[in-house]
């Protein structure tokens, strides 16, 4: 194996070299393993920063898939089962998210769990892999294994280290993951036997899907990302998996496996069917557009913060799926782009979330109030990092929205959403208004009017609030960094995706011409 | 003329600092301002908004000397995908540096005024360490703000529109924890929320019309679309303009959504002055003289655009009138003043809109200033009294209230002069400058609908009429309240500005005098929006309207200036009965935004969550439907086989069968390692049988 | 009927009776014993087959130290005898038919299907030459180098492992 | 001069019996013995054939087989101590069940 030719295998399988090291490290040295992990996920994002700038290897003017690192694995009984790794600008970015996210998350964890910390960080190490698996498999059948893989670790982070009611969640997570992927085995098995490859880019040069057999196909992949995105109304596990998942734990999953639902319709339900994806266009807009509206009303009449963020994901995940559906450039750009804000700005606020949790151990807002004085790093930081997931210009938040909204506007123009036109963008951005309430009434409840009783109730366990800590600072600041970064500069993002996404837009702009 | 080329390309490069220098102010006092002393911290927040001016001023020359040419300086890239291309462009042009001018200028000036305001105040509420942020969010205003005035975009603009709205929002709930009078409450921090939420309606309309914008136009840069406006249809420019009005709406206070800003006097009063008087609501009137081109080709739109300013200015005053808070009156006011700017603008005069701009945010900052003098001296003299008399503090003291005045004008003297040319230029009495640009204002008005020029006439005189009655109330009379009587005057720090504002009161008329000649600011504005005939002092107009003005200040005379109001004597005008309550309880407007949006929005979202979202989707669907019709079908499947009920669904349905296939071989997993290695050595010699026996 | 195989002949045989009395004495230290004979037994055969060095090992690590380890095991634990256990009834009878079974496979493998013939006959420059040994040694560290050290490490894993297995845990973890 | 089938026959009918050792025997110890005495059966075949083919291949197998067989032993010895530790007796037949 030569890591220069192909270096994504050596990214993707790093962590697990970092498992197998933790395993020889003794429970009881918390700390150890603790740096272990966290060495090992930081080297991983240098290697990912390596792989796609310093080492040269990835030429991001390049539209097409690239690092390519392909060999049999599977050939029987006519099944031509794949390695197949590759990257393009679809999946760069997100690829990068996944290993800024890992040690990021790692480093909250430090004095939040104390139990098991071997058994976590392993099982967060293996959920690294598991994600980058998913963003580089170019192999539907390899795909599949990563998708289903990312799985158990994640359950058994919910199980093990969730809330009171974490083995509820964790199944529910479970199945209704699981209930999904199955309808999109059968497809990846009939894709696979009937085009004789398993490979992705393979199967969209062939093409050739007849347009009713491609519907049912497009149906049952959608089955298994819509369930991850959350799609609305298959969001019922969100709000559960999140409340119970540990502060590390819903990082990730909001931050990067939500990711897993939409980068799937972009890498393979978009490319692969396109003529049902055109068919589709306008009811996934509607499915988006009642998601965004439906989570921003459901957020503000949450009283528990972490189920707030939670439904907020919902709304904010529906404005990613009208970008994607909206098949121009700027709204598939500025749903992938979007897809990176959210991982950023609502895994920022799972982090503050659990760095007050940490101190309080309530998450309802009605003890909450006046927490700004006492704490103004904190909210100063908080504020920020609200503002972005609402969407103030000149944060990251804003870029992704008005971009995803303009090509959605312009798909209701141009005829991708051949009924509802406008209206999906018109409406989305009355979003943009409840999404205001909402994180205001957020802050507002936490961080202005009279002091809480929190205040007391912890002093009367002997301690009293503090504000953050220099590590605390570490875990967020360089997400507080990236805000600011895509919010006034986004040049460098786009440019990473701009010719992966015209590429894409491109085919269906002639597509649709072909069809109207 | 090279040369003068060379100079204005040499000082368009400073564009950029408009922002950056605010935001090293900020940066500066968020990293050192914790060991700084109060007035170091104020003195450098000062000094960067001064610095803002300064280039302001050169940027303006810049453009002179380019005989009004628009001056562009990219900094760097912004959104490009697509169709998209968007930069970091800043703009001057004739148009822009006069806002630059006036928002740094009078900014400056507050930011000074602030030092010695926040001084008082942050002891008064007990947080002296509060002082700093208060110059941080201030520093970021006036960066917001210059983003705003200062961006070659619609989209560069609404970073600047929004990011004002923020500062707006940090500011209004500055005192987060207590209500105005500084008992612990949420209701600045509501008032905070509401100001951004209602801002946040408007940018919508912004951000819908900005789509049909970029849809129709294929851009968002200024030139490119005015230049492309001829070709469109003007069905979709007036759409594009109409949902323009909801941003301006939301951001100058116009109905419908000017609720926000009545409330948005829980800040400070500087912040009351500076953003909620003299800059940041004046945003809407920019944007639609910005738009003119668009607004001038679509006179659908600027009928529409001209009733709304002049109802909400009629409107606004009555309320005005009937207010008891000095503040809430000159909120009032604020509002009303705006309706006259969008009227103004709305009818295409654009020149005495951004005149009257300009004019409003010398004299209306200057009464909220000293405003907060009055307000500060009564605190001073209420401080003094309860520590003179041993703890007064039981009762709730409310140093805003007229009512609780009387007499000002003999302990603070150069708070009621300058007050006094204040109200004259609000008031619209030559030669202040609120008659020049007013009348102005009206005589447009007069050329262009009776309807406007009458709801305006009248508004002009309620205006008369309630700053009538604030000075009286205030000024005059005798004290009816002790703190009153012991008022103290305010320290130089906060004076000087305020002479600074009151001479530009008085003077600012000269920017734009109805004479051949004297039309400065027209001329200036021309290079940016076209030359336009030049109107003249038209006599009757301006007869009617000061005749109207001074009969107003008569009455106000009469009514509180004759026989001064006593202590606990209710105002006379409340013998109107339900007008006057009308008046007093803002026509119900907020009750009725209550009732008809806030309540149905709180009990629809609550619905949703609570019995939609979790009782019937999460709860009854999940967990009653689907596991419930899994336990059903698990339990008929027992049934048929193993007549088991009522175990564990998961474990039956799926376990049974397995349970009996397992029964039957768990005879050979029986734990004994012998056993397993007979079954072993059974298969080596089956094997080897095999292979012997096989043919 | 040469000497050579009347040698081997009760060579055999005596391996096969201490086999079974391995296999059938009530008491472990007479097993232990029985198999030590056992094995000195096939190091002669060793010897007659002229591989000396392997004779050596035999009895030096399987004759020696392995056997000692049991035997040390064996008194450390005191299992010398078992009580008799009645588990498993048709388990003896069973085995016993399978390995008659076994054997007349492979009898029926060697002499009815005519699998490798041919003598052995010890070169002799093989025995009792230290040529053997060279030859040997250099194939040892020449071909089969890498397993050679794979069999160090496997070594160097049982040792570690041993010492876990064994060692006393202190403070009861779980 | 023996023919090496007559070594070969030898070294199953070892082996068988090391086999039926295993089987039948509930001593744990004994059954290692019996394990013991396989691979030496082995191991007299292999070095029958090395003596044949006159290659030392065979030979250096049986070394390798030695030395695995004395890891095993050491592995499985202490096995045994930690499970007499536990169980407090040795007998295989009492040993079936996973939990420790």
């Amino acid at each position: 194996m030569n890591f220069f030719t192909e270096p994504l295998t050596l990214l993707t399988f790093f962590p697990l070299l970092g498992v197998l090291l933790l395993l020889f490290i003794p429970g009881g040295q918390k700390n150890a393993l603790r740096w272990t992990a966290l060495a090992v996920s930081l080297i991983t994002f240098v290697i990912s920063l390596w792989v796609f700038f310093l080492s040269g290897l990835y030429d991001a003017s390049n539209p097409d898939l690239q690092l390519v690192a392909r060999h049999p694995w599977i050939q029987v009984a006519g099944w031509n089962i794949e390695y197949h790794l590759a990257a393009d600008g679809l999946s760069i970015l997100l690829i990068l998210l996944t290993t800024l996210l890992t040690p990021i998350s790692i480093l909250s964890t430090w004095t939040a769990v104390e139990e098991r910390v071997k058994e976590f960080m392993v099982f967060f190490l293996l959920l690294e892999t598991g994600m980058l698996g998913v963003f580089v498999a170019q192999d539907l059948f390899l795909f599949y294994i990563f998708w289903e893989f990312t799985l158990v670790p994640m359950y058994f982070l919910i199980g093990i280290w969730g809330g009171p009611r974490r083995i509820y969640a964790a199944l529910k997570f479970f199945l209704y993951t699981m209930a999904g992927s199955i309808l999109m085995l059968l497809a990846i098995l009939w894709l696979g036997i009937q085009g004789g490859t398993f490979s992705v880019p393979q199967l969209i040069e062939q093409g050739g899907i007849p347009a009713n057999i491609q519907w049912w196909l497009f149906i049952a992949f959608a089955a298994a990302f819509a369930i991850k995105v959350p799609m609305w109304p298959l969001h019922s596990w969100l709000p559960d998996a999140h409340v119970e998942a540990p502060t590390a734990g819903s990082v990730i999953l909001a931050g990067v496996l939500l990711k897993l639902g939409t980068y799937g319709f972009v890498r393979f339900n978009i490319p692969l069917f396109p003529e049902a994806t055109l068919k589709a266009a306008p009811w996934i807009a509607l499915l988006a557009t009642i998601g965004i509206i439906y989570g921003a009303a459901v957020s503000y009449a949450q009283t528990d913060i972490k189920k707030l963020v939670a439904y907020s994901s919902v709304s904010h995940l529906g404005f990613v799926m009208l970008g994607l559906f909206a098949l121009n450039p700027e709204g598939l750009a500025g749903a992938i782009l979007q897809m990176i804000n959210h991982g950023i700005s609502t895994g920022a606020l799972f982090l503050l979330v659990g760095m007050i949790y940490e101190q309080t151990h309530t998450r309802e807002f009605k003890v909450y109030g006046g927490l700004w004085k006492l704490m103004p790093v904190f909210g100063t930081l908080y504020l920020i990092v609200s503002l972005s997931s609402m969407g103030l210009p000149g944060l990251n938040g804003f870029v992704g929205e008005f971009t995803i909204l303009l090509g959605a506007w312009g798909a209701g123009q141009s005829g991708v959403f051949y009924w509802g036109g406008v209206w999906f963008a018109a409406i989305s951005a009355l979003g943009v208004i409840m999404a205001a309430i909402y994180i205001l009434y957020m802050f507002q409840k936490m961080f202005m009017g009279p002091q809480g009783e929190v205040v007391d109730e912890v002093k009367k366990h002997g301690h009293s609030l503090r504000d953050l800590n220099w590590r605390e600072i570490a875990v967020i600041a360089p997400l507080i960094l990236l805000i600011f970064w895509i919010g006034l500069y986004p040049a460098p993002f786009f440019d990473l995706m701009a010719p992966s996404v015209n590429k894409l837009a491109e085919t269906f702009s002639a597509a649709a011409l072909a069809l109207r | 003329m090279h040369l003068s080329e060379t100079i204005s390309s040499g000082f368009l490069f400073l564009a950029p600092w408009l922002v950056f220098l605010p935001l090293i102010g900020l940066l500066v006092n968020i990293v050192f301002g914790g060991r700084m002393s109060e007035n170091l911290v104020g003195g450098i927040a000062s000094a960067f908004s001064g610095a803002a001016f300064a280039v302001s001023v050169l940027l303006a020359y810049s453009v002179s000397l380019a005989h009004g040419e628009t001056l562009r300086w990219t900094l760097a890239e912004w959104i490009h995908i697509g169709d998209v291309s968007l930069d970091w462009t800043f703009r001057a042009d004739s148009l822009s540096t006069t806002m630059m001018l006036v928002v740094s200028g009078v900014g400056t000036l507050i930011h000074i005024y602030a030092i010695g305001y926040m001084h008082e105040d942050v002891r008064f509420k007990n947080d002296p360490a509060r002082f700093r942020r208060f110059f941080v969010f201030l520093n970021l205003f006036i960066a917001a703000m210059m983003i705003l005035v200062s961006g070659d975009s619609y989209l560069m603009l609404f970073v600047g529109w929004e990011g004002v709205g923020l500062c707006s929002f940090l500011l209004i709930g500055f005192w987060y924890e207590m209500d105005t009078l500084a008992r612990p409450s949420w209701s600045n921090s509501k008032a905070a929320v509401k100001a951004f939420v209602a801002n946040r309606v408007g940018d919508f309309g912004f951000l819908i019309a900005s789509f049909i914008m970029f849809w129709a136009f294929g851009s968002f840069q200024f030139d490119a679309v005015f230049a492309k406006a001829p070709e469109i249809q003007t069905g979709v420019i007036l759409a594009i303009t109409l949902f323009f009005l909801v941003g301006v709406a939301g951001k100058s206070a116009q109905i419908p959504l000017y609720v926000w800003l009545p409330d948005a006097m829980a800040g400070p009063t500087p912040v009351s002055a500076l953003i909620h008087a003299a800059t940041m609501v004046t945003a809407g009137v920019y944007l639609v003289t910005r738009s003119a081109p668009l607004y001038s080709s679509v006179p659908e739109a600027q009928n529409i655009v001209a009733l709304v300013g002049a109802v909400t200015a009629l409107f606004a005053a009555t309320i005005a009138v009937g207010q008891y808070d000095i503040k809430k009156v000159l909120a009032y006011s604020t509002i009303s003043q705006l309706g006259f700017m969008v009227a103004a603008v709305g009818m295409g005069a654009y020149v005495a809109g951004m005149f009257h701009l300009v004019t409003h945010a010398f004299f209306k900052a200057l009464l909220f200033l000293a405003a907060g003098s009055v307000i500060l001296g009564m605190e001073r003299g209420h401080h003094h009294l309860a520590h003179g008399h041993g703890g007064h503090h039981g009762e709730t003291f409310d140093p805003g209230d007229m009512r609780n005045m009387g007499g000002l004008r003999k302990t603070m003297p150069v708070t009621f002069w300058v007050y006094m040319i204040g109200t004259l230029a609000l008031a619209g009495i030559a030669p202040f400058a609120g008659f020049w640009s007013k009348d102005e204002i009206l005589l447009d008005a007069s050329h262009h609908s009776q309807a406007v020029y009458w709801l305006l006439t009248i508004a002009a005189f309620c205006t008369a009429f309630y700053m009538g009655r604030q000075i009286w109330m205030v000024f005059f009379g005798e004290a009816r309240h002790e703190a009153a009587a012991h008022a103290e005057e305010s320290p130089k720090v906060m004076t000087v500005p305020l002479m600074i504002l009151a001479a530009l009161s008085l003077l600012g008329g000269a920017l734009n005098l109805p004479f051949d000649g004297f039309h400065n600011l027209g001329h200036w504005l021309g290079h940016t929006l076209g030359e336009v005939e030049a109107l003249g002092l038209n006599l009757q107009v301006a007869g009617i309207s000061t005749a109207l003005a001074l009969l107003a200040i008569l009455i106000s005379w009469l009514i509180y200036g004759r026989k001064p109001l006593a202590k606990n004597q209710s105002d006379p005008l409340e013998s109107f009965g339900l007008l006057f309550k009308g008046m007093n309880r803002k026509w119900w407007v907020d009750e009725l935004y209550q009732f008809l949006v806030i309540t149905p929005y709180v009990k629809i979202s609550h619905f949703l969550a609570d019995v939609i979202d979790w009782r019937f989707w999460h709860d009854w669907f999940h967990e009653t439907v689907l596991l419930g019709a899994y336990n059903w079908a698990s339990a008929i499947g027992l049934n048929v086989y193993a007549d088991q009920k009522g175990i564990d669904a998961f474990a039956n349905w799926l376990g049974a069968a397995t349970q009996r296939l397992s029964a039957a071989t768990r005879k050979v997993q029986n734990g004994f390692v012998r056993s397993y290695a007979l079954s072993v050595f059974l298969g080596v010699v089956v094997i080897l049988g095999y292979l012997l026996l096989k043919p | 009927m040469n000497i050579d195989f009347i040698l081997f002949l009760v060579l055999a045989l005596a391996a096969i009776a201490t086999a079974l009395g391995m296999l059938l004495s009530r008491n472990a230290v007479y097993s232990a014993l029985f198999l030590v004979l056992n094995f000195a037994v096939v190091a002669v055969f060793y010897l007659l087959l002229g591989a000396p060095f392997i004779a050596m090992a035999q009895v030096t690590v399987y004759a020696g130290a392995i056997m000692v380890l049991f035997l040390f095991v064996i008194m450390l634990l005191g299992a010398d005898e078992l009580a008799p256990g009645k588990a498993l009834p048709w388990q003896r009878p069973l085995a016993a038919t399978l390995a008659v079974v076994l054997v007349i496979e492979a009898a029926y493998l060697l002499l009815a299907r005519g699998a490798p013939s041919g003598l052995v006959t010890p070169p002799t420059e093989y025995t009792n030459s230290t040529e053997s040994l060279r030859e040997m040694a250099l194939a040892l560290f020449g071909q089969y180098l890498l397993p050679f050290e794979i069999t160090s490490i496997l070594l160097l894993v049982a040792m570690v492992g041993a010492i876990v297995l064994a060692k006393q845990e202190k403070g009861g973890r779980r | 001069m023996v023919p090496v089938n007559y070594y070969i026959i030898l070294s199953a009918i070892l082996f068988t019996l090391g086999a039926l050792g295993v089987l039948v025997r509930r001593n744990p110890l004994i059954m290692f013995m019996s394990i013991e005495l396989m691979l030496n059966a082995a191991n007299l075949a292999m070095v029958a054939f090395s003596s044949v083919n006159h290659s030392f291949s065979g030979q250096i197998f049986v070394f390798f087989v030695i030395a695995v067989a004395a890891a095993e032993v050491a592995v499985g010895l202490a096995l045994i101590v930690q499970i007499f530790k536990s169980k407090h007796t040795i007998n295989v037949d009492d040993v079936n069940s996973l939990k420790g």
